[in-house]
């Protein structure tokens, strides 16, 4: 079993070399872990390498099962397991790229409120699109490019969700 | 004793009061909006109403909706908990109108305290220090610039029914203090609808000291020691402790009677604290007084054994104080971090969502005072505040190394939270020397918001495994092992009882 | 200070202990037996060594292995915990012999204490008050009918390395003395291989109280106060408090200085506990030394503001005590109950398993020292010992009321538990009022193990509705309704998508 | 909607009324409960009748996803729901009890210490058949009526899982 395992930006090949019981052989680019591992419980797993104790919080970010927060007691990563099918997704994904829309979103849930543009509007990169509040504190999400405003999925006191789409903009 | 009493707030307020009522053999009825339905407090109260849409306007700041859930539960009394109507004076003869005792000072002490113009008046009759400035308001030019020199430059504007730096402006000269002030009456008109302003003294880099204090109706009123509570982040504290490493047994005496005189200036009744800026020669000024109970109010009752809360409920009541003031202790040291649900690496954006996981710390010497639990959605619409972590120690030495411990045991999923950045207060040097005043963090600031970066290689490769196995984990859920294994073992038994036969 | 320490324990006394390293800045070693790869004292700590297969004997009492252990990891120092190989005085020499130091007291401490009849004439030699009883072996029946006239019936006949209640028979009159002490020798040989018995006073319904004493390597020894253990099933302490409701300030001087006088007899080193009978009228008799730190010990903890196992490692280093006598102070009330995984409306009997759900108390003056979480299996090998729930309160009432509502919030599903039986205990009009001996749970047992039928039509219903809604849940998951709604969402977008095109 | 569910050994009769968002009206046995009750998460509901909060703990005790545990404030139950499904088995499981053998098994998981019969042996109501330690402490468990000893399924020493079948009797 190989995959590569992202790490915050870092891509590391994993290959599964040996398994007994609790006791995994695996390899890290080039290096060889010995590693006692157990699931304690379903997010938490309990990692003994030359006998130093680890402990590791994992939770998915989403459906794929692929994405998941890690937590260590002085870290925090954010990680992707690229297999087979990813690599197949990223490849169309780039493709897309190329005469790709711009999708305005937050990274958290909030409430919408203001729209700054119309559908149809030209916008220049560093136009504000939209503004969100969420906990007393309001973000403005603005254009990274010229563009044209394709579509305004919400409306303004509209509940959204994080990462939910906002905005579509598109090359003129 | 109050049979029953409602809670008009949430979160970890709302339960840090019930758990004291329990105690009490009070009865307690939680209030809740939509969005809480869900909510600790909803739980562990006796029982629960229903007072609104999400957001505060339409709740938790609902005068009418709380009295009616009280009437209709039939509850003598109201704790407000901090925030929300906590420090409303409309709300409070609301409550009288009602037939309901509000657990807190009457309509005329919130208000009077909560007009800074006002307050500094009686502050200086009552013979409290206040910061040098003006006395009233200010109508023409030659008064301003009068004013401002007798005060001396640096100086400060500050807005009448000011909060949250709204209306307040620093004046380094006197060419500049015309037009600030100017800027500052219609900055103070549109945020608070009353463009009074009043000149101060600038108190360069000052310490944030407070007094907390209890008085019954009876007029007898003691403070409980002093809160240190320099560490701030654009005026929000983030750590506090008791005592103050500044603080020396002769200027606790003065402060804390200055503290007792500025409550009885007001016939204060239940349970208040008084705030002031300390400069380095020790010179203390009477900055304001919040009418309500403090977030950081558990570090003064781990260090003097008196539930604060039980304090104001008894009072409340009409009962007679039972401490003197010189039943008051001090007993070892506390100190208390805020966690919040927010990046701090990320110019502490609030980071509301769902909890994927969490281990609260415990063990000797911590108290975590939270309301969060596994797959609790964190609501957009409030205070992102997940819970107030409280330790003791014998010493200040123990205290810190305990919060550390602490907050190396707490771990969060699913929300980003300021725990790393926490830490690394509980690591600076200066702090660990107790040398520090509201200037900290920004002095600090590289150091305390340095990105994390994970410079170990190999707990990047074992987290890298670690997900490898989850993975792994996953797909053999998918292709259902345990499934197969479950079937084999009955398989197995059947077969070995198909032997005996 | 020592650099790292290895912890040859489990459970929640190796957690324990590993916080106090944590906040000393020590590096912990954990040992783990096959049963326990998932305990969390495995996790907390910052290395962990596997020791052997799931039983005690081999592992947890394997004394090579885990010196192997301490040795590999280079750890300087073994905490012993309690139970296991604490009070083994050939693990300390070994200890020694391998260069490691034992954190505890010498082999001459703990085998004196050991041995009953040793540690008698010991006692009587430092002036401590013992039970009147014999000195030593009785080897005719002369001596023994003379020795129990003397003492004067009823007397109790005991093993000299006796433990458990083995060798150990109560005889009230002259008639049963010769054959009493012919059956206990007998008993005593096949238990401990040692026949060696002794007579003693009966004491009728004692109390069961005892005091901490610290003892550094100079000698100089002091006592931290006393806790009251009277609350007792079979010998088993259930609920532990401090200060005692028997206690005097003048009675707590006589008792501690012959705490101190008996942990000096015996060149004590380090933390121990000397325990006393006291009877109704305040007179009392030295029990035994535990020679380490008592499942209790957190109640002493509480109230004089202590880490006991700070002081253990301390000590162990070589430092000098930093407290004097006087220096001790007694700061509110403390309890502690045991929480245990066991069915006591069914005789106690052990129920371990998977902890299918567990929510822990937290607030205002409580302590849980637990180690378990939701998922763990807890093991069949070991003590069935969930948690240590300890309160602080000012004043007895306070604590009382405090550990009812911790009592209340704990919740545990997966295994039986003692929680609903230790309500009962604080609920108990003669617990309340502080009238309790060792023979309370046996007087009260009606009370206490009352079933808990329930009586409330609507909790009934209300838990049948909650069934029938999780089987709805459950029913609807199957088919896949979230799915659906799900891909009607993704459909919903999409649609908007198109109609914007 | 309608089923029974067995609430320690009472059995009530529960149909759904209506429900409308969080308000569930449903009848139990004769009397209508009007709660508004919510999951809050995998194992725990909050129920509020009449403004009163009821918080319940659930947990399933076997795989069929019928039998609960519930625990309330002051009280622990066990619940069994009893659909068509379960109806059916039990009038099966009737007919086999008719000339069934008894198993003998733990409520617990332990350690067989000794076995004190042999396959083939006589039995009394009474007699020991297998002694089983947990914890330090050992546990007797007797046939409950005059068997022959048809079947032994373990062996002393070993570990054994709660519920696990022991030692089957059967009639003579």
């Amino acid at each position: 079993m190989e995959l590569e395992v992202k790490i915050n930006n870092k891509l590391k090949k994993l290959e599964l070399i040996s398994q007994e019981d609790e006791i995994y052989t695996i390899r890290v680019d080039d290096e060889f872990y010995e590693v006692i591992a157990v699931k304690t419980t379903p997010q938490v797993y309990s990692v003994l390498l030359d006998n130093i104790s680890y402990t590791l919080e994992i939770a998915k970010t989403d459906f794929s099962g692929k994405k998941f927060n890690v937590s260590t007691k002085n870290y925090k990563f954010m990680a992707k397991v690229i297999d087979a099918q990813t690599k197949y997704q990223q490849s169309r994904k780039q493709e897309n790229d190329e005469n790709s829309s711009d999708i305005i979103s937050t990274p958290m849930p909030g409430q919408v409120i203001k729209i700054m543009v119309a559908e149809g509007q030209k916008v220049k990169s560093g136009d504000t699109i939209i503004i969100v509040e969420a906990m007393k504190m309001q973000s403005e999400y603005k254009a990274s490019n010229d563009r044209i405003v394709k579509e305004i999925l919400v409306e303004e006191g509209d509940k959204i969700k994080g990462h939910q789409p906002l905005v579509i903009l598109e090359k003129e | 004793m109050f049979k029953k009493i409602l809670i008009a707030n949430r979160g970890e307020i709302a339960i840090r009061v019930i758990r004291s009522c329990k105690e009490m053999g009070i009865t307690t009825v939680a209030v809740y909006s939509d969005a809480d339905r869900r909510s600790l407090h909803v739980r562990i109260a006796d029982e629960a109403y229903h007072i609104g849409e999400s957001s505060s306007a339409q709740s938790y700041l609902r005068m009418d909706k709380i009295i009616e859930a009280a009437k209709k539960s039939n509850a003598e009394a109201i704790h407000p908990g901090y925030g929300f109507l906590s420090e409303n004076a409309e709300f409070t003869e609301a409550c009288n109108k009602a037939g309901i005792k509000f657990i807190g000072p009457d309509a005329y002490a919130i208000s009077t305290m909560g007009d800074k113009i006002t307050a500094r008046k009686k502050m200086i009759e009552a013979g409290v220090s206040v910061v040098p400035g003006t006395k009233g308001e200010m109508r023409d030019n030659a008064t301003i610039l009068k004013s401002a020199k007798e005060i001396g430059y640096p100086v400060m504007v500050k807005a009448s029914a000011g909060g949250g730096g709204k209306g307040m402006r620093l004046v380094k000269s006197e060419e500049e203090i015309i037009n600030a002030v100017k800027m500052a009456k219609s900055e103070a008109k549109s945020a608070f609808g009353n463009d009074a302003v009043y000149l101060e003294k600038f108190v360069n880099s000052p310490h944030h000291i407070e007094f907390q204090v209890l008085a019954d109706k009876f007029g007898n009123t003691i403070h409980i020691n002093e809160r240190e509570c320099s560490v701030q982040r654009r005026h929000q504290k983030v750590v506090e402790e008791t005592p103050s490493p500044l603080m020396t047994a002769a200027l606790r005496q003065k402060m804390g009677a200055e503290a007792v005189a500025a409550a009885k200036a007001v016939n204060y009744e239940g349970a208040g604290t008084v705030e002031f800026l300390v400069d380095n020669d020790l010179n203390y000024y009477f900055l304001e007084m919040n009418t309500r109970l403090q977030v950081e109010h558990p570090v003064t009752e781990q260090t003097t054994g008196i539930d604060l809360v039980k304090e104001q409920i008894r009072i409340a009541y009409g009962e007679k104080l039972s401490l003197k003031q010189e039943d008051v202790i001090l007993f070892g040291h506390s100190m208390e971090c805020r966690i919040y649900a927010e990046d701090a690496e990320n110019n502490f954006m609030p980071s509301p969502g769902k909890i994927k996981y969490v281990k609260e710390p415990a063990g000797i010497g911590v108290r975590n005072d939270g309301y969060i639990y596994k797959g609790f959605e964190i609501p957009i619409h409030y205070d992102p505040m997940i819970s107030k972590l409280i330790v003791w120690g014998k010493d200040r030495q123990e205290a810190i190394n305990r919060m550390k411990r602490a907050l190396c045991e707490y771990r969060i999923i699913g929300v980003k939270t300021s725990i790393r950045f926490l830490m690394k207060i509980f690591e600076n040097k200066e702090f660990i020397a107790g040398n520090y005043n509201t200037q900290f963090i920004e002095t600090y600031s590289e150091e305390l918001f340095s990105g994390a970066t994970c410079e170990n290689e190999d707990i990047e490769n074992i987290s890298a495994i670690t997900v490898f196995l989850e993975y792994l984990d996953q797909v053999s859920l998918h292709s259902s092992t345990i499934n197969t294994q479950q079937i084999n073992k009955w398989k197995d038994y059947g077969r070995r009882k198909g032997i005996g036969n």
